[in-house]
C-alpha cells in the first residue's frame, strides 16, 4: 500500500465521522482530502479560517476568482448560501464552537489528548497560524495522519514536543487504527482493513485500552 | 474631505524602524502598489504585523526578500522559506502568535479595550510570561492589545473619503487593523466618489482612514 | 437544509423562566411577529437581554406590559416609563450595563473568550463586584462573557438556510447575539431563495441560526 | 432669557469648539441643538452610537425610513458617504478614541473632571446607555448645560450623586461661562454674554481659577 492510498484511505475513514449538517474545519494536506469522500445523503459546509463558510471545489486554471482563497492559499469555488466575513468573526466561530469538528494532522498525540502540530525547535518553526484556535475551539477534534514516522510511533504517552493544545483531541485515525480519547486513555476501537492489532500495538508507544466492542470482531 | 494622495506623499510618511501591520492573508490582495515603494525606497528595520510571511514575491514577501524586516509578529511565516531562512540564521526576529488571538489582540488595540482572555494556547508555550486568569473554573491566558504606526492596506472599493469595501475572502485583518493604527493609508483596487458606496456595505469605516493612493499610482 | 418553520413550532421552543436575547434599539425592526405570540401564550417570568426596554407598545415593551419579564439586562430603560415603575415597585429586576461593555460581554460569550478588559465604568459603581486589572498602569475592569438560552432576532433579508443581512440601524446587537445563544430563530423581513443573497453582505452567517420564522407568521 | 434661548446659546458656543474633520457624538437633548450652530466652513461628521457614521437631519413626516433612527430614537436621514455598522464596532470607535468629540449634558460635573450624569438613586435610573463609553472613550469631552438646577449649582467641589465616569471631562459651557478642567481644578476661560463673573461665582460650588486670558477682558 503506497503512502497515497494510506492517505485516502485515512480520510475516507474520517469522512464517516461527519454528520448531517456539520460545519467542519479541515487542515491542509491530508485532511483535505476528507472533503473526497463525504458519504451520500450527509451535507457539510466547510468553513475557511480565513473568512469563508461554504467553500467548494479547488478552481481549475483559469477559472480563478483573485479575490477568494483558501487557507492554504489556494484558488477555491464557493457554493450557493456561502458567506465570506472577516478573521475576527471567523475566529469567534472557531473559539465559540460553531465549528463541529476539526480535522487536523500531526507530529505526535499522546494519552492525554495533547497535540504537537505546529513545531519541531530549531528545524521546523512556520508558525501555528490557525491550528491553536481550531483545536481549542472545534466541538470534535480529529487527528488524522500515518500511524508512525518512518516507523517511529506518534501516538506516545507524552508529547514530546512543543504542545498545540492540552487534552484537546476527540479521536484519532491513522492507516491502522481508529482511536478514542477518554478519561482511562486512548480507546482502540478498530483496527483498519489490512492491520492487525500486533502492529498496531507495536506502532504505538501509548497504552491501548481495547474497546469491548472492537471492530472488527476478532 | 478628499483623502486621496499621489504614492510620493504617502511614502514620505513611512520611515526607517517603523512599524506596519499590512492586509492580506498568504498575500491575497496586499496593498502591492505601496510594497513596491516601500522596497524602491529601501525602507529598512520595519517591524511588520501581519498574518503571515506571505509568500516569495508577493506582498510582503517582496521586503522579506530585500532585507527590510527586522521583526514579524505573524500567526505563520510557514508558506515564504525565506522567512524560516532568516529566522534561523538571525535575521529576523520572529513573534509568532496564534491566528485568533492576533487578530483579537490588534481588535483590542483598535476598540479601546486593555486585553481579551483568550482559552487558546493554554497548555502550551504560548502561556509563557503572560498573565493566566481562571473565570468560571475555567484557565484563560490574558493577551495584551497591539497597535501600530501605520496601516497599509489594501481595500476592493474605496470612496474618496476612506469608506472600504472588501471582496471575497480579502477581508480577512482588514477591518481590525485600520482600528488599531495612529496613521492608516489604504490602496484602492477601485475608487469611486462619495455616495457610490452603499451605506450597509462599507466594512471600515471612513473615520479609520487617513490618506488613500490609487492602485499601480506610478507617482 | 432549509430552516423555515412555522411560528407555532417556533414558539414550542420557548417556556416559562427562559432568558432571551432580543435585537432592536428601541425597538426599531424588533422580532415583532415571535414577540406578539410570546404575548399571547402567556410565557412568564423571562429574563430579557437587550439594548434596551424599546418604548411602550413596540418590541420587548410589549412583554414588559403584560408582566412576562421578571429580570433584563440592558443599557437603558429610560425611554419606557413601564420599566422605570416596575423597578421602582420590586416586580422587574434590572441590571444595567454600559452599552459598549454589554455588547462585548454578549460578543465574548460567543466567541468563546472569557472576559474583556474595558476602561468603562472605572470610578464609577459599574465596578462594584468585579476584578479590576492593571494593564500599562491604567486600570480596566474584567467583564465577563454573557450568553442566553435563545436569541429571538429580525433580520431585514434571511436566505433558507439562515444567512442574514440586517439595513440601516437595525444592525446593533444582532450580529453578537446571534453568537451567544443556545438557540436562534430570527424572523425573516423578507425571505429570500439560497444564493439570492451576495456572499459579501451576510452579516451573520447561516451557521450561527438554527430557525426561521416568516414575519407576519399567523400559524 | 427663556430656557430655550439659553440652550441655543450654550449650542452655539459648543459648536465654536468644533473642527474642520470632527467626527462628533452628540448626545439627546441639548447637546444635539449644537448640529443647528456648525461654523461657516466647518465640515464634521455626526456619529450615533447605535450604528451610524453621517448622520444628517431629522427626517420629516412621511419620510422616515423604518430602518433608520439615531441613538434618540428619532428617524434621521443620512449624508452621502454615511455608513451603518453593528454596536460592536461602534463601541469600538467610541472607546478606541476614534470619536473626537462628544458632548453630553449632566446632573452634577466636579473640580476633578468627574461627571454625574445618569442616575438620582431612587428617582430617575434610566441606565447609563452609551454615556460611559462616550466620556471614557472620546478624545475630548464637553459637558453642555444650564449652569444651576432652578439656583442650585451644578458645578461641584466633589459630585455627589453615583459618578458616569471619573476625570474625564475637558470642558464644560452653560449659559453663563466656559471652563476648563485642568490638573489644577477649574479654570474659567469666558464669561458669556449678560453673565458676571459674581454670578458665575455665586452659581458655582466649585472653586474656580480665573484664567489669564479670561474672555471678555474685564
Amino acid at each position: 500500500m503506497n503512502i497515497g492510498n494510506e492517505k485516502d484511505i485515512i480520510a475516507q475513514r474520517v469522512a464517516r465521522e461527519l454528520k448531517d449538517g456539520y460545519v467542519v474545519n479541515l487542515g491542509i494536506g491530508l485532511p483535505s482530502l476528507v472533503s473526497n469522500f463525504i458519504p451520500q445523503g450527509v451535507h457539510i459546509t466547510l468553513h475557511g479560517e480565513n473568512g469563508l463558510l461554504g467553500m467548494g471545489a479547488l478552481c481549475a486554471p483559469g477559472k480563478e476568482d483573485s479575490n477568494v482563497i483558501n487557507a492554504g492559499n489556494q484558488f477555491v469555488h464557493v457554493k450557493k448560501g456561502a458567506c465570506f466575513f472577516d478573521s475576527a468573526l471567523s475566529f469567534a466561530m472557531i473559539r465559540g464552537g460553531h465549528i463541529d469538528m476539526t480535522v487536523l494532522g500531526a507530529l505526535q498525540v499522546d494519552e492525554l489528548g495533547n497535540i504537537a502540530s505546529h513545531v519541531v525547535p530549531g528545524k521546523m518553526v512556520p508558525g501555528m497560524g490557525g491550528a491553536m484556535d481550531l483545536v481549542a475551539g472545534a466541538r470534535k477534534v480529529i487527528v488524522a495522519m500515518l500511524h508512525t514516522a518512518k516507523g517511529t510511533p506518534k501516538i506516545l504517552k507524552r508529547c514530546t514536543l512543543p504542545l498545540t493544545a492540552k487534552g484537546k483531541v476527540h479521536m484519532i485515525i491513522t492507516e491502522k487504527a481508529v482511536m478514542e480519547v477518554t478519561s482511562q486513555g486512548l480507546v482502540l476501537t478498530e483496527i483498519m482493513p489490512g492491520a492487525s492489532l500486533d502492529e498496531i500495538i507495536q506502532g504505538t508507544e501509548a497504552t491501548l485500552c481495547i474497546a469491548d466492542n472492537l471492530l472488527p470482531k476478532n | 474631505m478628499n483623502k486621496v494622495i499621489p504614492l510620493s506623499k504617502a511614502m514620505d510618511m513611512v520611515h526607517d524602524k517603523a512599524t506596519l501591520m499590512v492586509n492580506g492573508f498568504m498575500a491575497v490582495k496586499s496593498p502591492e502598489t505601496l510594497i513596491d515603494s516601500l522596497v524602491r525606497k529601501g525602507i529598512r528595520d520595519l517591524t511588520i504585523i501581519a498574518n503571515d510571511a506571505a509568500v516569495p514575491g508577493k506582498g510582503i514577501g517582496k521586503l522579506l526578500s530585500a532585507g527590510q524586516i527586522k521583526k514579524m509578529i505573524a500567526s505563520h511565516i510557514g508558506l515564504n522559506p525565506e522567512a524560516g531562512v532568516r529566522m534561523n540564521t538571525g535575521t529576523l526576529e520572529v513573534d509568532l502568535v496564534p491566528q485568533g488571538t492576533l487578530v483579537e489582540r490588534i481588535r483590542c488595540g483598535g476598540a479601546g479595550l486593555g486585553g481579551v482572555l483568550t482559552p487558546t494556547g493554554i497548555g502550551t508555550s504560548v502561556e509563557d510570561g503572560k498573565r493566566k486568569i481562571v473565570v468560571n473554573d475555567q484557565d484563560y491566558i490574558l493577551e495584551l492589545p497591539l497597535r501600530a504606526e501605520i496601516a497599509l492596506l489594501k481595500g476592493s472599493v474605496v470612496d474618496t473619503i476612506g469608506n472600504v469595501y472588501y471582496r471575497g475572502t480579502t477581508k480577512n485583518f482588514s477591518l481590525v487593523m485600520a482600528m488599531a493604527c495612529d496613521l492608516v493609508i489604504v490602496e484602492a483596487e477601485t475608487l469611486v466618489e462619495v455616495g457610490d458606496l452603499d451605506p450597509d456595505l462599507v466594512m471600515t469605516p471612513s473615520l479609520f482612514v487617513d490618506y488613500i493612493v490609487r492602485e499601480g499610482d506610478a507617482s
